[in-house]
């Protein structure tokens, strides 16, 4: 607003109309427009009765699944082009595997320098024995890191979903008693046999876990297999032990801590990699003796890490679904 | 190489990375992180693609110590970056826009699960755009559908929850069929990578084998696409999805995802497959014949409506049949057609959705248009932008809206077999959504009667007003400077082959 | 149809597997059993990948001996491939599963059909 | 070997024709996970040990018992014993369970 107009003048200026309009001081249209202002309503209480008993008979009456004849109706339409849709699919894919190369074959476009060149350089340039160790977080590693982060964008959602957190003022979520019905009525308390039996399996299932994990590259397995027994172990402790045992070492803290330092290691290793790679550095990871436990580079710490995440995901997803929270 | 050439790379791990970190964050911090990447990101596809139009051609970036075949690979071209960046800015000013709903709709303690979301979603968008892997491709689809999916739900009314199952199953339906194509696909080229496949698939034409599983996989491709992104019979889930969700949310679902998965169909198209043999097979027709029934019957659905968010959202499925249409002229105008109108339409529906918050905010929280009669006097900044974005979806010149149907048309002009068609249903449409559009205007302008809500001026909406300004901006200068982005636009698909 | 068949028995119940899972996910009522169904969906995608990569009278892709020849392993890609891909489905349940028990609080059903109408009966 | 194949493939198939009519959610929940070990004996037969441990603990660990929680949370098992748990427990299980389809 410019102010070298003296007052009365700018009053005048169509800026001013503008801006007054703008910030809802004046109306234009008020005084100057004809209106009319509307009768008043006056509702028959009587009327308006008739009218909810009507309105609710008609709902009623439309949402009636049973007895409706449209939506039965539609609803068969629906089943018919499912099943036909479903059928005309399955008879176009098997047209199609007909037509495909034959399973088992040697020589099918599948099998091509591609494949070739894991198989018979992947030991020499990755150093794992396991060759699809070496494919997934080596050669193809960006996939990877992708299906790590599914599994946290995953976990992020269930969190959403299923934890009940306190509001502002301390109260508990209004969801909690619907949450934890009675759901452990059935369950033995403490039952012996399965907590003597847990004392000693549990161990196993987790140390047999850990070697998964460490033998990734060697073997069979990786951190993603590894990383699920243990988490199966966990699961079985807690349901031996219930939920005071476990929360003396595993809370929410602990989960976010691990999944956050595992996740940001693994990204941040295979920045470097990529880094490396695409601008053709010499990358400084050592590859060690193919075979031997400390060898292949990068592959089992990222074993390592991804074995963590799982484990302490899948035990989340359990602590979630159970109580929605820790 | 040059430094600059890092920059897709450092894109997309700079959104990832920054999804970790929100997770141990407080909410400010998150919220911090959250626009700092968004912003970087937008800044480094601005610098990429000026240093493209400047060498004026693409390159890719190996993922790894490996090349082509036996490695992952990113590629950048002058689409590519243009998309990126204009996906940041979108995201950015929907994410500003709806800032302060965000307190009402969500719990306090799920902010940041919020902005972990968000940084997820942004980098998969970029992985969708960047990538030139095929089986990448399926790993970051899946990570934006699950994201979405989040987005939908973290407002947690028996709506949201209920279109997000909808949505996850009709998503997991494509994903499934996507994944089926790829490998078929994969089994007849034996390779991953785009280009590897596209010289393998050419092979076969010439050869004259494996001709029907290779339609057929093409085909499950396209269709699972076709149902992640909404195309007409497909929409069950939309309506609930962007009506009821959180408004940040609305706007970036349907400016942005299912944007991302149409912008991997074109990846298809002319990476993978090659624009030619695309446009020899039947799939275009159908493609073409779904579009069109999506432009009517979308419109007439948001005809019906009576509240205002659901109405919008049931002009996006009226939109994505333009798309589509576009694709199924088969020629290049029409790509270039359907390319700028994801930009358009990117642009005015996210400016419709958070123009629509501010309506129903001044309206006692109501959407029906019963109540927002004479919203656009109470709050004059929302009315403004809505009228500008209505202006723009009916196609009045000086709007993106008005290119995009004009580029359409010039399209159909070319095509024999399809001009007639596509004509008359452009035309049916555009009076549809001229009902529509402008019913609501009216509304909004319309002398109120007794209710009197309270007005909300400038001071209490500064960061909404500003980002609505910013959104009418965009679509002013996409429908001013129409050409230069129509070139890039053609640069670019130029670029793909 | 083509010759192949039945030397694609595989896949061929991959496929037949697939549209189960399909029709599953299409018409089940029960969300439980639709996400069974999408599982098997996506098991039965895995079946049919791997199929592509099993030749006859090959080991594993473990390198064992040193032997590093071509002839002695099977193709190790679509291993990979599967091995990403059931990670993305175990998280795809879980989202899935948690998403039921929400609905279930609310509406205590598991039709989506029923929730619907329920909901539009609310008028919300 | 094919044999052998050929039969896991059958058991396969009558598993998931078998999930969608069987009538209790937890029979069909049960199959599934017998679904899953078929699967990872069929990876064996296929030369990869790596997805047969994987399935193994997924499929049949992990996504189960994620199946049977859900199951506990909407009521669905202990059907039998249902009028007694109303009885014992304070707030009464809903009617409407998804196994009385």
């Amino acid at each position: 607003m410019s102010k070298r107009k003296p007052a009365e003048e700018y009053h005048k200026t169509f800026a001013f109309h503008f801006f007054s309009w703008l910030q809802g001081e004046k109306d234009p249209y008020l005084g100057n427009v004809e209106m009319k202002p509307q009768e008043e309503y006056v509702t028959d209480p009587e009327m308006q009765l008739r009218h909810e008993k009507e309105h609710d008979a008609i709902l009623d009456k439309v949402y009636d699944m049973e007895h409706n004849r449209e939506l039965k109706l539609f609803h068969r339409l629906y089943q018919a082009t499912s099943i036909l849709f479903c059928l005309f699919l399955m008879a176009l894919l098997l047209v199609t595997i007909s037509h495909l190369p034959a399973t088992g074959a040697a020589v099918k476009p599948v099998n091509n320098e591609v494949s070739a060149r894991y198989i018979e350089s992947g030991l020499e340039e990755t150093g794992a024995v396991n060759i699809v160790a070496g494919m997934i977080l080596d050669y193809r590693a960006f996939d990877t890191l992708g299906e790590s982060h599914v599994l946290f964008v995953a976990t992020i959602t269930v969190l959403i979903m299923l934890r009940l957190d306190k509001n502002k003022k301390g109260e508990p979520n209004p969801l909690t008693k619907d949450m934890n019905p009675n759901d452990r009525i059935y369950e033995p308390k403490n039952d012996a046999i399965l907590q003597l039996v847990a004392t000693f399996l549990v161990p196993i299932i987790i140390i047999f876990g850990i070697y998964i994990i460490l033998n990734g590259h060697l073997g069979p397995g990786g951190g993603f297999s590894g990383g699920a027994v243990i988490g199966a172990g966990l699961i079985l402790y807690l349901n031996a032990f219930g939920f005071s045992k476990t929360e003396r070492f595993f809370t929410e803290k602990t989960y976010k801590w691990i999944c956050f330092f595992s996740l940001s290691f693994y990204c941040l290793a295979k920045s470097y990699s990529f880094y490396t790679g695409a601008n053709h550095l010499h990358s400084m990871i050592p590859k060690g003796t193919p075979g031997a436990i400390l060898s292949s580079g990068l592959i089992l710490p990222l074993n390592i890490a991804v074995g963590l995440v799982v484990a302490c995901t899948m035990y989340a997803f359990y602590a979630m679904f159970r109580k929605g929270g820790f | 190489m040059d430094f600059v050439c890092n920059f897709p790379f450092f894109s997309i791990l700079i959104s990832l990375f920054s999804g970790t970190i929100c997770s141990v964050l407080p909410e400010k911090a998150a919220k911090a992180v959250n626009r700092i990447v968004i912003a970087a990101v937008a800044v480094m596809s601005g610098i990429l693609l000026l240093y493209l139009l400047g060498t004026g051609e693409s390159f890719v970036y190996w993922m790894g110590h490996f090349p082509a075949p036996w490695g992952n690979e990113i590629r950048a071209g002058i689409l590519e970056a243009g998309m990126a960046l204009f996906f940041c800015i979108i995201m950015y000013l929907s994410m500003a826009g709806g800032a302060h709903k965000l307190f009402d709709e969500v719990e306090e303690s799920k902010h940041n699960l919020y902005y972990i979301l968000i940084n997820l979603l942004l980098s998969s968008l970029l992985a969708l755009v960047y990538t030139n892997d095929m089986f990448t491709a399926y790993v970051f689809v899946e990570i934006n559908t699950i994201s979405a999916c989040g987005l939908i739900m973290i407002r947690q009314v028996g709506r949201t929850i209920e279109a997000a199952v909808r949505y996850m199953i009709m998503s997991l339906l494509g994903s499934g069929l996507f994944l089926f194509g790829l490998c078929i696909m994969y089994d007849l080229t034996g390779h991953l990578l785009m280009s590897n496949i596209k010289e393998a698939v050419a092979l076969l034409i010439q050869n004259g084998e494996y001709q029907i599983p290779l339609i057929v996989s093409v085909a499950l491709m396209c269709i699972g696409l076709c149902i992640k992104s909404a195309l007409f019979p497909f929409h069950a889930w939309l309506p609930d999805a962007y009506g009821y969700s959180t408004v940040s949310s609305a706007a970036i679902l349907s400016s942005l995802v299912s944007k991302g998965y149409i912008f991997l169909l074109i990846k298809i198209i002319y990476r993978v497959i090659g624009f030619e043999i695309f446009n020899n097979t039947r799939i275009i027709d159908v493609l073409f014949v779904f579009g069109l029934l999506g432009m009517i019957f979308g419109s007439l659905s948001a005809i019906k409506e009576n509240d205002i968010r659901r109405m919008i959202a049931f002009s996006s499925v009226a939109q994505i049949g333009y798309i589509y249409m576009g694709f199924g002229m088969g020629t290049q105008a029409g790509m270039v057609a359907s390319v700028f109108h994801i930009l358009s339409h990117a642009a005015t529906k996210s400016l419709l959705f958070i123009a629509a918050i501010g309506l129903t905010e001044v309206s006692g929280g109501s959407r029906r248009f019963i109540d927002l009669t004479g919203a656009g006097y109470r709050n004059k900044w929302a009315g403004v932008a809505f009228t500008a974005g209505s202006l723009s979806m009916v196609g009045v010149p000086l709007f993106s809206g008005f290119i995009s149907k004009l580029l359409f048309a010039q399209a159909a002009v070319q095509v024999e077999g399809k001009m007639l068609a596509a004509l008359i249903v452009l035309g049916i449409s555009t009076v549809l959504n001229a009902i529509y559009f402008m019913k609501t205007v009216i509304c909004i302008y319309a002398t109120t009667g007794d209710t009197w809500y309270p007005c909300i001026t400038f001071k209490n909406m500064k960061v909404h007003a500003i980002v609505l300004l910013f959104f009418i901006g965009l679509n002013i200068i996409l429908g001013v400077s129409s050409q230069p982005i129509v070139n890039m636009i053609e640069q670019g698909l130029a670029m793909f082959a | 149809m083509g010759p192949n068949l039945w030397i694609n028995y595989g896949e061929a119940v991959a496929a037949i597997l697939f549209c189960i899972g399909f029709t599953n996910l299409l018409l089940q009522t029960n969300l439980i059993k639709k996400i069974i169904g999408l599982n098997i969906m996506d098991s039965a995608i895995y079946l049919f990948l791997a199929e592509k990569g099993y030749i006859a009278g090959r080991t594993a892709p473990i390198v064992t001996g040193g032997v590093t020849s071509v002839e002695a392993y099977i193709n190790p890609i679509p291993s990979g491939l599967v091995l990403t891909g059931i990670v993305v489905s175990v998280s795809v349940s879980a989202l899935m599963l948690s998403l039921t028990i929400r609905l279930y609080i609310r509406y205590h059903s598991l039709d989506l059909d029923e929730i619907a109408a329920q909901l539009k009966k609310e008028g919300r | 070997m094919t044999v052998f194949q050929i039969i896991l493939m059958g058991l396969l198939i009558i598993c998931a024709v078998s999930v969608s009519f069987s009538k209790n959610l937890l029979n069909s929940v049960l199959i599934y996970m017998s679904f899953s070990l078929v699967m990872s004996l069929l990876w064996i037969c296929l030369e990869s040990p790596d997805l047969a441990i994987t399935e193994a603990a997924v499929g049949a660990g992990i996504t189960s018992v994620l199946f049977f929680v859900t199951l506990k949370k909407i009521h669905a098992i202990n059907i039998a014993e249902k009028t007694e748990e109303q009885t014992t427990s304070q707030c009464p299980a809903p009617e409407k369970g998804g196994s009385d389809e």
